[in-house]
């Protein structure tokens, strides 16, 4: 059997590798050295290779973006990190304005190998500040490549790509994937950038998921096979730029599109995936696509509320149903476990 | 200014509650993450014994200690812990989202910093209103390595706002001791008065000594003397967020942490009014005792109190708007 | 005939009749005071309402949008500029997750008026930072509005509507319309935040355009009826929270929608608006949406990239004829004038 | 470090440039905003004579002298200014975006105080890579009202990093006075001190003076000794953005803008040559005239190249990657 590790324990390795064998990489972020190895995912690693190269820094976003730049620029290559997207709010100009628009702008002459992993996610009341997830925004910003890894395999493999890759790499990170374990190779290996990945093959339904909401859409399908429902689960991977070729194929097989992703429905990645989908394949169409995702309020910290914001593997059912034409399924079972921490059934091995 | 009794008993009651959610948090009722003040009571108590009702605050993600020094309502408090949807902020933001305007509590966030232009922006308003108000923020040493802060300092300075900018200084910002973080050989007070801000700094757990700072800075902005920036000593005793101990994480060590507990605001103002004779034993059993009642009482309704419930999409936006020519109409 | 003024006149008189009515009002931004005075739309308001009402203000964008919220939780309004949104980008931090979320974060107790002008778009080789159209991020954050004002009229009606809102508003102007001249009534009034605008009516395709692109709109909508299509052009004026009614019952009369906007087309407004258009009225499509905005590449700065860059009236008339399964329109006539700088004949009035 | 007579034909051509861009840009070819720097050329020149050519520069959006004096290709510039494809940003940027790597020109952008920190990260790199080279940023005044400036200071302070910050200080931001934007009774150099940076204020119009400066300062940083803070006072002639004076606009007077001029930094170094003897008249002319004719060259290469022409769609990404395992392929 394949060795099984969690997602942290396989980022983990990931940077150990790149570490290990790039002299010109080093990992910078808050609490990066600390007992906690942001939520396990560099521990130890500051010992193994000394804390110049894995680094605290202040608490000063901004900055430390653009010493990350400015590094680049004179041939290092960071791994920079926040414990939460909404923190990496402070450091937007630099991401935006510069990172991704650097090696463009001075005409292709400087690469900027970059990589910043930032965390979303939900849980334990996070709330409006400590659960935002932004990826539509950077995927909105050319220049900037934007990955998303769903599974312990893809997390060590896409961190390595993305560490090779000589241009800005935005990796989001949920906070409920940390403690999920799955198979992860020994050694160097890579997930390609740019390309989505079929989750699970199937002929009636497609459906897009980004990071979490992968394991909700494996568990929605596996609910809608009970009922005869062939879906295809796509794991996006990486959500900027997008895998065109396979989304459009999954959509011209199944005619019936479902999108889910882990932020804000409006304005979101859905809608940049259902607009796509409908302009390169409307014909093949059958029915009005739906999306999976965040109402418009922002996260609320109540266990209560956030229940009922977060959608689970009974609204991507749902979605099925009206994409396909069938009745509203019978409403979800009440849960036996709290909806606020991350459901044990969903921590694998897968 | 409060008398040196109330002092104690202010401390005694954000101690009481701490503790008291301390204990209660591994019931795994209050579901979001806490980041309690024991050891730090002194600069919350003391510097809003300083204020007015009307004066305002604004604080971070380590702010119970902030809200009930200014007489925020204890019980709403507990039920933004507990998600209830009596919660002070009606369960939306839990514990790191509080807020009593009914007591100029204006509002805690716990992006670090953040809240430091807001006060600025506060005090701002008091000017162009003419109202005699003072304006107030909390942070964390963390704080000052946000440029932030330092944009704000200045603008207040530019503007002689009526603004204290009060920096408890901890020597952490979660595992990180200051050394990791910030330039050795200067002080916190000491870059604030580099940006020309008067300065001062204070042992943050002496409560006596807070408040007396405190009143001086916020006597001189009311008066239009301007901002003053605070920098209060003072240390944390159990983990970042959690009610736990942590000295086995090993990023400080049991010394140190003993060395500050002997240090305690609480023990210390204790000791001293029992020294000069203002309280006895007895009283002070008693007090604890009526504190700890309160508390567990507060506790208790909150506990039970519904959850939030059927408010998830209310109040994204404010339903009023108010027309300029309001008066024509 | 009723009064002619310009986008930038019919701001300043907006600003100015908030200020003299509301003594909550007051006005910020770095060289609002100044003898430019943002594009002419604050020229003059220091010396009538005095500095301390009409400020300027340090070079600190993310401080300096805190102190606007501060400021209005103590009961001001004030309306706060941005030169660029690219500068306002320092504070994103302050804006989506403090002022966006405050109101519904502290349970619906506090208000937050405070209107955030930032200038948009294009010409004399604004380049890669000075450029930006990020409508599609803020439209993304529940808690903010987001208009996006095309006309004279528009730009006071929606400014006033905006201070007078209980809420954050977002106004994106761009700096192609401030010499664009037409009617504007005296005295106040105000046009409702979220209500889109028939700018034109038509039959055969939907037009959906924000911003100075409702002007290439109107005139691709002129093309076309000289080949016998009636467009429907929709100035959509308020991105966020989205005018649905307008943009359904219009898709649902031509069954076929074309998007025009000012920013990047990838996980942009069109995305949205595509999605939302499909999702709701897909047995009303009669063929596949189309989206006309940016490439997936930053701004160029050189006059002969930018005109590649920025899709004019022509675009959007392919769009339509792809849209309505015509055959490709004739290509461009050579443009007689420099593509870099605003078009006389669009200065109108209109 | 460069001799006396070296820096005066340094500042003679960037004079000369900027001049030429001035005379020239109401044709309407150069299209794009750009600021010239006519009467700061003795911060450019002064501050990169002490620089290595391994060295790098970072600026905003005045940069042209800075490219210039660091070494910068002129028709390349020039070239950019006027959007051709051989521009040095192959015509992406425009004035606002210059770059030169192979003299360590590393980037200018025009967003205020954004590349404080790439510096500071360029001197992290040199660090890390333990070379012995050293990096400089030059911003305005206005810069230092970002707080990204301080947090830029404090992580250099904190690494004892070689990059030198150099402040050019003309009294206005756009047409903003300091007195607007920055609290009275303290110099930026102060502030700069109360981080706990070494800082010195100097003459900006005083060329040698700067020179020696930045020598210092660069030698500091290269022994290991960390960054410094330089404060150069100088002062803009022309508009904020533009060919033209400005003083129409009343956001200064005549007087000052001519008090100013009175200390024009090119003046000053000719007239310090040539009172030293290290000069005569006539060599200045023929210096004054070869130095036109090669900028009109320039200029002349720069406007006849064609436009940037296909590459739209180019270089949004790199096309390579470095794989880690690189070397045991
Ligand atoms: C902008 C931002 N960056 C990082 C964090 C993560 N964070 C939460 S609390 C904290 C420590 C802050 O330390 P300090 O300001 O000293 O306050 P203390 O916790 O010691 O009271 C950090 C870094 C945050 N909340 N906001
Ligand atoms: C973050 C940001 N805010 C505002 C601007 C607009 N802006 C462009 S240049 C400038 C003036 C900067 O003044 P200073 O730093 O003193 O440089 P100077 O122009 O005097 O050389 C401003 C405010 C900007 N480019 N970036
Ligand atoms: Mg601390
Ligand atoms: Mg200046």
């Amino acid at each position: 059997m394949t060795r099984q590790l969690t997602y942290a324990a396989a980022l983990r390795e990931g940077l150990d590798l790149c570490l290990q064998h790039d002299s010109r990489v080093y990992v910078m972020g808050l609490g990066v050295p600390d007992a906690k190895g942001l939520f396990g995912s560099t521990l130890d690693l500051a010992r193994v290779h000394g804390s110049t190269r894995v680094r605290d820094m202040p608490t000063a976003e901004n900055a430390m973006t653009g010493v990350a730049l400015g590094s680049a620029l004179v041939g290092m290559r960071p791994v920079l990190t926040h414990q939460r997207v909404d923190f990496a709010l402070l450091a937007v100009e630099q991401m935006v304005n510069q990172v991704a628009k650097w090696h463009y702008m001075f005409g292709g002459q400087q690469p900027v190998p970059l990589v910043i992993r930032m965390v979303i996610g939900r849980g334990w009341g996070q709330g409006p500040q400590h659960a935002q997830s932004l990826q539509a925004w950077f995927a909105h910003v050319p220049g900037l490549k934007v990955v998303m890894p769903a599974t312990p395999y893809d997390a060590k493999g896409l961190l390595i790509a993305s560490v090779e890759d000589d241009n800005p790499v935005i990796s989001l990170e949920h906070r409920w994937l940390y403690g999920v374990s799955g198979p992860v190779p020994e050694g160097v290996y890579r997930t390609p950038i740019q390309q989505a990945r079929i989750a699970r093959s199937g002929n009636d339904v497609t459906v897009v998921a980004t990071s979490y909401m992968v394991l909700e859409a494996l568990r929605a399908a596996d609910e809608l096979a009970l009922r005869g429902v062939s879906c295809e689960v796509i794991d996006l991977r990486t959500v900027a730029p997008l895998d065109e070729a396979t989304l459009l194929e999954s959509c011209r097989k199944t005619g019936r599109l479902v999108v889910a992703d882990t932020g804000a429905t409006s304005f979101g990645v859905g809608a940049e995936i259902v607009a796509r989908s409908t302009e390169r394949c409307f014909s093949d169409l059958r029915a009005a696509p739906a999306r999976v995702g965040l109402p418009d309020c922002p996260a609320p910290s109540a266990p209560s509320l956030a229940a009922e914001y977060y959608p689970r593997s009974h609204a991507i059912v749902q979605a099925c149903h009206r994409v396909l034409g069938l009745p509203a399924p019978a409403p979800e079972a009440a849960s036996s476990h709290p909806l606020d921490v991350p459901d044990p059934d969903f921590t694998g091995p897968f | 200014m409060k008398r040196d009794r109330e002092l104690l008993y202010d401390l005694l009651v954000v101690r009481s509650v701490e503790q008291e959610i301390a204990r209660r948090y591994s019931e795994q009722q209050m579901r979001c993450p806490t980041h309690l003040c024991i050891g730090q009571e002194a600069t919350a108590v003391g510097v809003c014994a300083a204020l007015r009702p009307e004066d305002v605050v604004f604080s971070g993600h380590r702010s119970h200690g902030h809200y009930l020094a200014k007489g925020g309502d204890l019980t709403a408090m507990l039920a933004e812990l507990y998600g209830r949807g009596s919660g002070c902020s009606a369960g939306k933001g839990g514990s790191m989202h509080l807020v009593d305007l009914s007591v100029g509590f204006l509002g805690a966030v716990p992006i670090v910093g953040s809240t430091i232009p807001m006060a600025v922006g506060a005090a701002l308003g008091f000017l162009l209103q003419k109202l005699p108000r003072v304006s107030v923020v909390f942070f964390g040493d963390a704080a000052v390595e946000e440029g932030v802060t330092w944009e704000s300092i200045d603008f207040a300075l530019l503007e002689r706002l009526p603004v204290v900018f009060v920096c408890e200084n901890n020597l952490y910002s979660v595992q990180t001791p200051l050394s990791a973080r910030q330039p050795a050989g200067r002080t916190i007070a000491q870059v604030a008065a580099g940006h020309g801000v008067e300065t001062e700094s204070v042992d943050g757990n002496d409560v006596f000594a807070v408040q007396r700072a405190a009143r001086a800075a916020v006597d001189r902005a009311r008066a239009g003397g301007g901002p003053t920036f605070l920098e209060l000593a003072t240390y944390r005793h159990l983990e970042h967020v959690g009610p736990n101990e942590d000295v086995s994480l090993g990023y400080r060590s049991a010394e140190e942490v003993e060395a500050w507990r002997a240090r305690c605001p609480v023990e210390h103002a204790t000791r001293v009014l029992l020294e000069r004779g203002e309280l006895d034993a007895s009283e002070l059993d008693e007090l604890r005792r009526r504190i700890l009642r309160d508390v567990r009482h507060a506790l208790e309704l909150a506990r039970d109190a519904p959850e939030a419930q059927g408010s998830l999409l209310s109040d994204v936006f404010a339903s009023t708007v108010s027309p300029i020519d309001g008066d024509q109409r």
